[in-house]
């Protein structure tokens, strides 16, 4: 069967939800972030993908966008965990605990 | 002290005419080597080095101009020796040898372990008998470790024949000297 | 044999020719690997008045060719040696990583047109004849560090570690200046297709863009120099300091797989310089594409000529400048050649806008 | 390409930049002084950019960016924020240990995120100037590096914001598939034939899910009070002000300007959200200790409160929208200025540093008073004409919804209990336990103009609020009240001028 | 005029904080100035008013919003029913300023505050426009909660400054809701629009249904209608003696006002339809509390409850539905006023000469205090509804009232009940008396002082005074109530349905 | 040839998933690198069905920034971090299981929603993601957010700077 719009939007909502499998499930920051990077990959690829089916490149120019996005918050995101683990020694969300009540 | 660095104009520290220079360098020695064929590498086993005078390799026994072992199993240069590579074993109780009686010590068995040896040349200072010299050779090979391990006959073998020094003609010299030596005004 | 190709069907004769340039690069390549090992060794002792590994020749006779039968015996080498793995690395990751420094590397020169064609004017020179070509290096090129990286980790040991974490900080600094250097050369060639870009320096020696982009030619070889780790950037390996670097643990097959990557990214690097500023495969006094066999070998050896002139260059360097302290290497890639290759966008970006005017 | 229009922008950015540059050439003892400078810089670009330079509206960039009177009135507010945050900072400084310039060009950068938010015309625009706006953020949020709170609170930003952009780009990429288009009067224009796309419906659930984030709204609140308590407090106030406001004004935008029908649609969902977060954020608040975390879920609270706004419907919920904003950015930020001044000798933030504050400084406490009684809804302080205003519209509304009642039961509730929870603050203030410190606390001029311009602000709210109504209404001029909301109005016969159409 | 009024207790505020804080003595006369100044100034309003009339006088309209879809404008005026309210009102000010002689702790504030609670009785009265009748009603309200925190008595007044608090606000925001749904059905706030508006043209039964409870319980709440009621006697027993003469005096009748103005004109409908519901609980004010008074032993809780009582009495007037019956209310709402501020103002006096009001410990204090002792003497007597006192009037008329509305469907129990409560007040206000003042002088009261100077006995003798005056001429008052009450029964006559029982049109017509 | 793009596009799809499942919940290792490299092995997989939908810029940019980069940087920190503890956390089954019963459910609304999906303008072979057209759109029509961005991307270079350096000051 050749794939056509849906069964490339399928994949991208299957890989949006295995992203936030990782978010909801994992308990290290870094793999909820890798997470988070899938989900924002299943964006670009539905974005791609309407794109292509269509034929409008505005949304290749989306993900371009969103990709730079991607690349600052990880970037920022990064050097936060770091900084968390040079404070605390764990990346793990259990161990954010200062902040309650 | 404190040695302030040279400071450097604004052309100098783009660094390019030091990385020029280093290329004009590097050029020099590689036209050298590739045109003028100016290299320093020798051909080895078929170009050898001519060893400068006072060189000094492995240490070899000698014998006197009669072809006789100058050595009198003094031990002085096992002593020094610091690796601990000569193994001297005296005569003994046994008696002398029979080929030299008048000899003193002349030792049974001589042994310098050639792995250990670091050719510094102590047992030559040493020695009191001038019966071992640090010689020419440099490039000792062997299939076996045994093989490195030099015996008495090997060792007279490869240090030949020594007419050059010969210390009791010295001592006799130096002896007869002394006898004019003006003890009686003492 | 050749006549009755013709004949096929077109989509047939499309992945036959590709095949066939797949492994004459692939195995090029290879042997362009071992014969720059055995040259850097001979060129490093011409430059030091030295004579260098000039005996093995052909085994069992006399004859020795400059020594080339030594790439022959390094290869043997390896191969033979005791494979080692340490039991407290991770063994995966440690099996991995040589693979992985190895395969961006050639997968680099499927996009570098190599020669014009060989008389039929379909089958170009390239592997891969894409339109992004060089943003497909560039991506490419970026996965390379994946390998060290992985290394340095996978060896769960300090010296290796240290050398992993240099390379990778290295190689993604000095991608952004290297990618930042090429983009005068695409807003004056107009195309990300690397065909198009020798295509603009056919004319000729004067045409070549190194005229126009001395600059970011500049920058784009110190990049490659710190991309490929090589000297006087070889801070990831530094003998003296990591003995040896990410690779320190490895041993036989897989070092070589590593040594190999290196050399085989060099020959990337050279051939890209090639192809961006030294008009590819045209000669010096320009050329169309060929319409002969003999022609469009002559453009293959062209290429391979200018290739082989930048690799002996980074030997050449190699020899000439002591190795950078890590920051002072930093400070280079970000405070020097990124501005300086924004610099030359600018004013690039400035004079074309002008010149289209 | 009229780049004209984003003068103001150019001019916040390029200051920003300015900003970083002088950096270079300040000793580290007078940086507190380009706080200052940067703080009258935008106040010269508050009032000569909004007055002068691009008074003109118009559609740029084809048709990504728009000024209108509502991308006006939020660029006023973003900017004056923007200034009272930069005198909170300077007096925040010392405890700032490093960066405090960064943190004045942060700010300023934040504050050109939220310029361009308010004109943001299209799904492109709107998720990059959040994504500005949110990143900025990051590193406000955890700039005291060393209190392990403040990176705590950056992480919890980063991971529940970084989900918030995730969802957000996929919504906007089913959107674009769907609609073809992304941009708001397009959308507009196609709303009928896609309100029964599933897709399309999808996409608009996931993007307002991403801006629900923005707003603090239950369920994606869950990072206000933590947030709230662990960050800066400059950079706090601006979360709580600017933040919030720019996820309102795209908000309105994406549901009023683009997809009104839909919108219409949606209200009983929008009001359930706005009940959950008023709920949520006033009883999460009783039994706080730390005030910092106590404004976090007021803000859930009020967001709540904002949400219904939104959730009327109609004309008068986005005017009241905007007016509790305006309301709500003048009291938020006195809060947090008093807390910045108050705080300056410890870090803590817990209430009981707040205790004998009355006699400490009779004229903070009676700012703070001030600002509490006007966060809770008393007359005749800018917080009343707020309240007054949503539950205006949430009552006009239920004309067409009998549940819309339901929705001014718990937006009465829900004021009552914060009004227990403000006063606590006061209460402690005033005879709160015995302080130790007994001191008085010394203001500097930069907080004292910040406070000034908040009270101001709270009692001009309150006592003259035909001016900002009148804005507010013109505001919401460019929300075309298409379709629906029309219906809407019609049905309630309500809203007239005059009051004498029966 | 009337705009006058609300602002010089304002601008009084103004002068006093611009007076550094520690010359307490200028700004307590400065005070008391300003408020004698209202005083008088409401006395000569209320005299130059017309009395007979039904329209509102002394009007003032400024537009204030016309933006938004909000059309509010500042609108004052009175009519016979506030008029006397303003009176009351600023009476009751000065006389709660002229009590507050001794406040030492941050006098200043307490003056301002103070001030903001007059200016904003006054103007709650005043006001024609809900939006500022509501506004002004929570300016006067806010400074309670604080006075009672920082100047009340007691252990617990924070505690009780809390409740009141959130039981205030809670019914102010419910009649909030009430007034903006009245809004967004009418579009306006204003009652002379609304009056128009509604001429001939009444609101529909679903909007009447709604908007009448929110008022009924939001404002109920205000004055301390049961079951929302348990905030007052706390709050009144916790608050310094001003605080509770204003807020027991003044506030509570705003709430009152405001059913009287909004939900009785406008919402005839719903307010017969919830007629006996009110019934019912104006007897759990009059009973409960009063039983509950019965059992105080402090005397402030036990006034606090006595005055819920009375606020039953005036429940009592509006749920009877007739002319009688509403001017009684208005009666009982003047009456109390005066009533409330004296006893409040007794009570502080005590409390601040023996530092306590529990009536067990107290005793023999005619003896002691001789003047604050027969004043209080009056005052319970009046608070009994003894003839001669403003009480008597409107007590009676709510009575007549009550009973005349019985034939309307008002339960004769309940009017049994009402004759009970009155008893009931006899009751406990008797012990009082007797537990307060008389027998023998205990030793530990010995010190205490009388009032003695005229300064002292001023605002004592201003509202007993007023009191007496009002109960030997109501007619005074009745002139100027009647019309304005006649007019609000007119309007309830228009109702959307004739659900009314056949006689009760004539019964309301009267 | 088409049935071989169709092929390419069930291995790619299948490739992108498989790892990006191995990425968040693998079942063998918990090892943040080996998550990490399966996440690199679902961007380049995901870069093939860029090329495979003819977005060849964005397969070269996915790859040289996301894998290039992003990912690097990833490895770079988990490197820095020495997560060896973390990996032998007692896995929480309660919120895992939360976690997935959220993630089954709004799986399967996007799946039921978008497999119903229509091209809006289903004529036509598409348009090919040119770097010259793509540049053209990127620069004239949507240049204000690329202007954004790069004001985001300084905000994140200033921030980065800040978070890391050493002690300051």
């Amino acid at each position: 069967m050749t794939p056509g719009l849906n069964h490339y939007l399928v994949v991208s909502g299957l890989l949006f939800s295995l992203g936030l499998l990782g978010v909801l499930g994992r308990r290290n920051l870094l793999i909820i972030y890798m997470g988070l990077e899938l989900m924002l990959n299943a964006g670009n690829l539905a974005l791609v993908s309407f794109s292509r089916f269509n034929e409008n490149l505005n949304g290749q120019v989306m993900v371009f966008f969103t990709i730079t996005v991607a690349a600052a918050e990880v970037a920022v995101g990064l050097a936060l965990i770091v900084a968390l683990y040079r404070k605390r020694q764990t990346a793990h969300v259990e161990d954010l605990t200062t902040l309650k009540f | 002290m404190v040695v302030d660095r040279k400071p450097l104009n604004w052309w100098e520290r783009s660094y390019l005419p030091a990385i020029a220079g280093g290329f004009r360098v590097t050029w020099r020695h590689f036209a050298n080597t590739v045109f003028r064929r100016k290299s320093v590498t020798m051909q080895y086993p078929e170009e050898k080095w001519v060893m400068p005078e006072g060189y000094r390799g492995a240490p070899y026994l000698v014998s006197d101009v009669d072809g006789h072992t100058k050595c009198v199993s003094c031990q002085l240069c096992e002593f020094i020796c610091p690796p601990k590579a000569i193994l001297i074993t005296p005569p003994g109780p046994a008696g002398l040898a029979p080929d030299r009686p008048n000899a003193e010590k002349m030792p049974r068995e001589f042994e310098i372990n050639m792995l250990r040896c670091i050719f510094c040349g102590l047992c030559q200072e040493v020695c009191p008998e001038e019966a071992i010299f640090l010689q020419k050779d440099y490039s000792l090979t062997g299939l076996a470790r045994g093989e490195m391990i030099y015996n008495k006959e090997k060792l007279l073998k490869l240090g030949g024949v020594d007419t050059g020094i010969q210390k009791w003609k010295q001592k006799l010299n130096e002896a007869r000297e002394q006898e004019v030596f003006p003890v009686q005004g003492s | 044999m050749f006549e009755s190709v013709q004949y096929w069907d077109p989509a047939a004769q499309f992945v036959l020719f590709s095949a066939l340039k797949i492994l004459v690069v692939f195995g090029a390549t290879l042997t362009f690997v071992s014969l720059a090992v055995v040259a850097e060794r001979r060129v490093s002792a011409w430059i030091q008045d030295r004579v260098g590994p000039n005996r093995v020749g052909i085994p069992f006779t006399n004859i020795r060719f400059l020594g080339l039968g030594q790439m022959l015996a390094d290869g043997l080498k390896f191969l033979l040696k005791e494979d080692f793995t340490p039991n407290y690395v991770r063994t995966v990751y440690f099996w991995l990583a040589p693979a992985i420094t190895l395969i961006p590397a050639f997968l680099t020169l499927a996009v570098i047109p190599f020669g014009s064609t060989l008389g039929n004017p379909n089958n170009r020179m390239v592997i891969a004849n894409l339109n992004v070509g060089i943003l497909y290096t560039f991506g490419i090129v970026s996965l390379g560090v994946y390998g060290i990286v992985l290394a340095g980790y996978a060896s769960n040991s300090k010296y290796p570690f240290l050398g992993g974490i240099r390379s990778s900080a290295q190689m993604i600094s000095y991608e952004i200046a290297m990618g930042l250097s090429v983009i005068p050369i695409f807003l004056l060639v107009g195309s990300l297709n690397l065909g198009d870009v020798v295509g603009y320096q056919s004319g000729g020696l004067h045409t070549w863009l190194v005229w126009k982009q001395p600059l970011a030619f500049f920058i784009f070889l110190i990049a490659a120099f710190a991309e490929t780790n090589r000297l006087p950037f070889d801070m990831p390996e530094s003998e003296s300091e990591l003995i040896g670097g990410y690779h320190t643990e490895y041993s036989s097959m897989k070092f070589a797989l590593f040594f190999l990557g290196e050399y085989a990214n060099m020959i990337a690097s050279c051939s890209m310089m090639v192809t961006l500023f030294f008009g590819g495969w045209t000669p010096p006094w320009g050329a169309e594409a060929a319409t002969t066999l003999w022609a469009g070998l002559g453009h293959v050896a062209c290429f391979l000529a200018k290739v082989i002139s930048m690799m002996l260059l980074f030997i050449w360097v190699r020899w000439m400048l002591p190795r950078f302290r890590y920051d002072q290497l930093m400070d280079l890639g970000w405070r020097r050649f990124i501005p300086m290759a924004l610099f030359n966008i600018l004013v690039t970006a400035f004079v074309v806008a002008l010149w289209q005017r | 390409m009229n780049s004209g229009l984003i003068s103001i922008e150019l001019g916040v950015g390029l200051l920003g930049l300015i900003v970083l540059m002088a950096d270079l050439w300040i000793a580290p003892a007078h940086r507190r002084y380009l706080g200052w400078g940067a703080a009258a810089a935008l106040t010269c670009l508050l009032v000569f950019g909004l007055g002068t330079l691009a008074p003109q509206s118009g559609t740029g960039f084809s048709g990504l960016y728009v000024v209108d009177p509502l991308a006006r009135f939020f660029k006023a507010f973003f900017m004056l924020s923007g200034v009272v945050v930069l005198l909170m900072t300077v007096e925040y400084a010392d405890r700032l240990a490093v960066g405090l310039s960064e943190f004045f060009a942060l700010t300023l950068f934040a504050v050109t995120g939220m310029l361009f938010a308010a004109s943001a015309n299209d799904l492109t625009m709107m998720f990059v100037s959040l994504e500005l706006i949110t990143v900025t953020f990051y590193v406000l949020n955890s700039f005291q590096r060393g209190k392990l709170a403040s990176i705590e609170a950056g992480v919890k930003y980063l991971i529940l914001g970084a989900l918030a952009s995730a969802f957000m780009v996929f919504g906007i990429a089913l959107i674009f598939g769907s609609a073809n288009t992304t941009q708001f009067p397009e959308l507009a224009l196609r709303q009928r034939e896609l309100s029964g796309s599933p897709i399309f419906l999808t996409g608009l659930a996931f993007v307002l899910a991403g801006l629900g984030f923005k707003i603090a709204a239950v369920p994606f609140h869950g990072w206000a009070p933590d947030v709230y308590q662990g960050s800066p407090a400059p950079a706090t106030a601006l979360l709580a002000v600017g933040s919030k406001a720019a996820g309102f004004v795209l908000l309105l935008r994406l549901l009023f300007g683009a997809v009104p029908q839909i919108a219409t649609e949606w209200r009983g969902c929008l009001g359930g959200l706005a009940v959950l977060s008023l709920l949520y954020g006033s009883l999460g608040a009783i039994p706080q200790r730390s005030v910092k975390r106590l404004m976090g879920y007021s803000s859930i609270a009020n967001a709540g409160f904002l949400l219904l706004g939104v959730a009327a419907v109609s004309p008068a919920g986005s005017i009241a929208v905007l007016y509790y904003l305006a309301a709500y950015c003048f009291t938020v930020l006195a809060v947090f200025t008093v807390l910045c001044v108050v705080m300056n000798g410890s870090d803590a933030d817990d209430m009981a540093d707040l205790a004998g504050l009355g006699v400490r400084s009779p004229v903070l406490a009676a700012v703070m008073t001030l600002a509490l009684a006007s966060l809770a809804g008393v007359p005749p302080l800018a917080g009343f004409i707020g309240k007054f205003l949503i539950l205006r519209a949430v009552i006009a509304a239920g004309a067409t919804h009998p549940g819309y009642y339901g929705l001014a039961a718990v937006a009465v509730i829900g004021a009552v209990i914060s009004l227990y929870y403000y006063f606590g603050i006061v209460r402690m203030m005033y005879w709160g336990g015995e302080s130790q410190e007994r001191s008085g606390i010394a203001m500097t001029p930069g907080s004292g103009i910040a406070l000034l311009v908040c009270v101001v602000g709270i009692l001009y709210l309150g006592i003259a609020p035909h001016g900002l109504l009148q804005l507010s209404a013109d505001a919401i001029a460019p929300l075309q009240p298409s379709g629906a909301a029309v219906v809407l109005s019609e049905h309630l016969g309500v809203v007239t001028p005059g009051g004498a159409s029966r | 005029m009337l705009t006058f009024l609300i602002l010089l207790p304002l601008i009084t505020a103004l002068v006093v904080l611009a007076i550094p804080g520690n010359y307490r003595f200028i700004i307590r006369c400065v005070a008391l100035l300003g408020t004698l100044e209202t005083a008088i100034w409401a006395a000569i309003l209320f005299f130059r008013s017309i009395p007979g009339t039904p329209d509102y006088q002394f009007e003032q309209l400024v537009p204030w919003i016309s933006a938004g879809g909000l059309h509010v404008n500042y609108h004052v005026g009175v009519d016979g029913i506030s008029v006397g309210l303003v009176l009351a009102a600023a009476w009751v000010g000065f006389a709660a300023t002229a009590v507050s002689w001794d406040v030492e702790r941050e006098s200043k504030m307490f003056y301002v505050l103070l001030m903001l609670m007059i200016s904003g009785s006054i103007g709650a009265f005043a006001s024609l426009d809900l939006f500022f009748f509501y506004f002004f009603n929570e300016l006067a309200l806010v400074p309670t909660f604080i006075m009672i925190g920082v100047w009340g008595w007691g252990t617990d007044r924070q505690a009780a400054a809390f409740r009141i608090t959130l039981y205030l606000t809670l019914g102010a925001l419910v009649a909030l809701v009430g007034l903006v749904a009245l809004y967004t059905v009418t579009g306006t706030l204003d009652v002379t629009e609304l009056q128009r508006q509604l001429a001939g043209h009444p609101l529909p039964l679903k909007t009447q249904m709604l908007v009448f409870p929110c008022l009924l319980f939001g404002f109920g709440t205000l004055v301390g209608l049961w079951p929302f009621h348990s905030w007052a006697p706390l709050g009144y027993a916790s608050a310094p003696a001003a605080t509770a003469m204003m807020h027991a005096g003044i506030l509570k009748k705003a709430g009152l006002l405001a059913l009287l103005r909004v939900a009785w004109p406008f919402l005839p409908d719903a307010v017969a339809y919830w007629m006996p519901v009110l019934a019912w609980l104006c007897l759990g004010n009059l009973l409960f509390c009063g039983f509950v008074a019965l059992r105080q032993r402090d005397l402030n809780l036990l006034i606090g409850n006595s005055s819920l009582a009375h606020m039953g009495f005036a429940f009592l007037g509006l749920a009877s539905m007739n002319v009688i019956g509403l001017t009684g209310t208005v009666l009982v709402m003047v009456g109390h006023a005066f009533l409330a501020g004296l006893s409040f103002a007794l009570t502080g006096w005590v409390r601040q000469q023996t530092g306590t009001v529990e009536m067990p410990r107290l005793g023999g204090l005619l003896r002691t205090m001789p003047f604050i002792g027969s004043a209080m003497i009056l005052c319970f007597l009046a608070g009994c509804g003894v003839p001669g006192f403003a009480n008597f009037a409107g007590e009676l008329g709510v009575l007549f009232g009550a009973w005349k509305g019985a034939m309307y469907g008002l339960h004769g129990w309940v009017l049994a009940a009402a004759w009970g409560g009155l008893v009931i007040g006899g009751v406990y206000m008797m012990r009082a008396i007797r537990l307060v003042l008389h027998g023998e002088p205990k030793r530990e009261w010995a010190e205490v002082s009388d009032a003695t100077s005229g300064w002292r006995r001023l605002p004592f003798v201003a509202l007993l005074a007023a009191l007496v005056f009002f109960g030997v001429a109501p007619g005074i008052l009745t002139r100027r109530i009647e019309p304005a009450v006649v007019e609000i029964i007119r309007m309830a006559g228009q109702r959307a349905l004739p659900a009314a029982p056949p006689g009760a049109t004539a019964a309301m017509q009267r | 040839m088409p049935p071989l793009t169709d092929l390419l596009f069930y291995v790619f799809a299948g490739l992108t998933l498989a790892c990006g499942l191995l990425c968040v919940v693998n079942p063998f290792s918990r090892n943040p690198v080996t998550s990490a490299m399966f996440l690199v092995l679902t961007i380049v997989s995901m870069a093939g069905l860029f090329i495979l939908l003819h977005a060849f810029f964005l397969a070269a940019v996915q790859i040289l920034v996301y894998a290039g980069a992003v990912m690097v940087l990833f490895l770079f920190v988990i490197m820095l971090l020495d997560l060896r503890e973390e990996e032998r956390r007692r896995i929480r089954t309660f919120s895992l299981g939360t976690g997935a019963l959220i993630v089954v459910v709004v799986a399967g609304l996007l799946v039921r929603v978008l497999s119903g999906a229509v091209p809006v303008r289903p004529t036509g072979l598409g348009v090919e993601g040119h770097t010259k057209i793509l540049g053209r759109i990127l620069f004239e029509q949507y240049v204000l957010p690329f202007e954004v961005l790069s004001l985001l991307l300084l905000v994140a270079m200033v921030g980065v700077i800040l978070l890391s350096k050493k002690d300051m000051k």
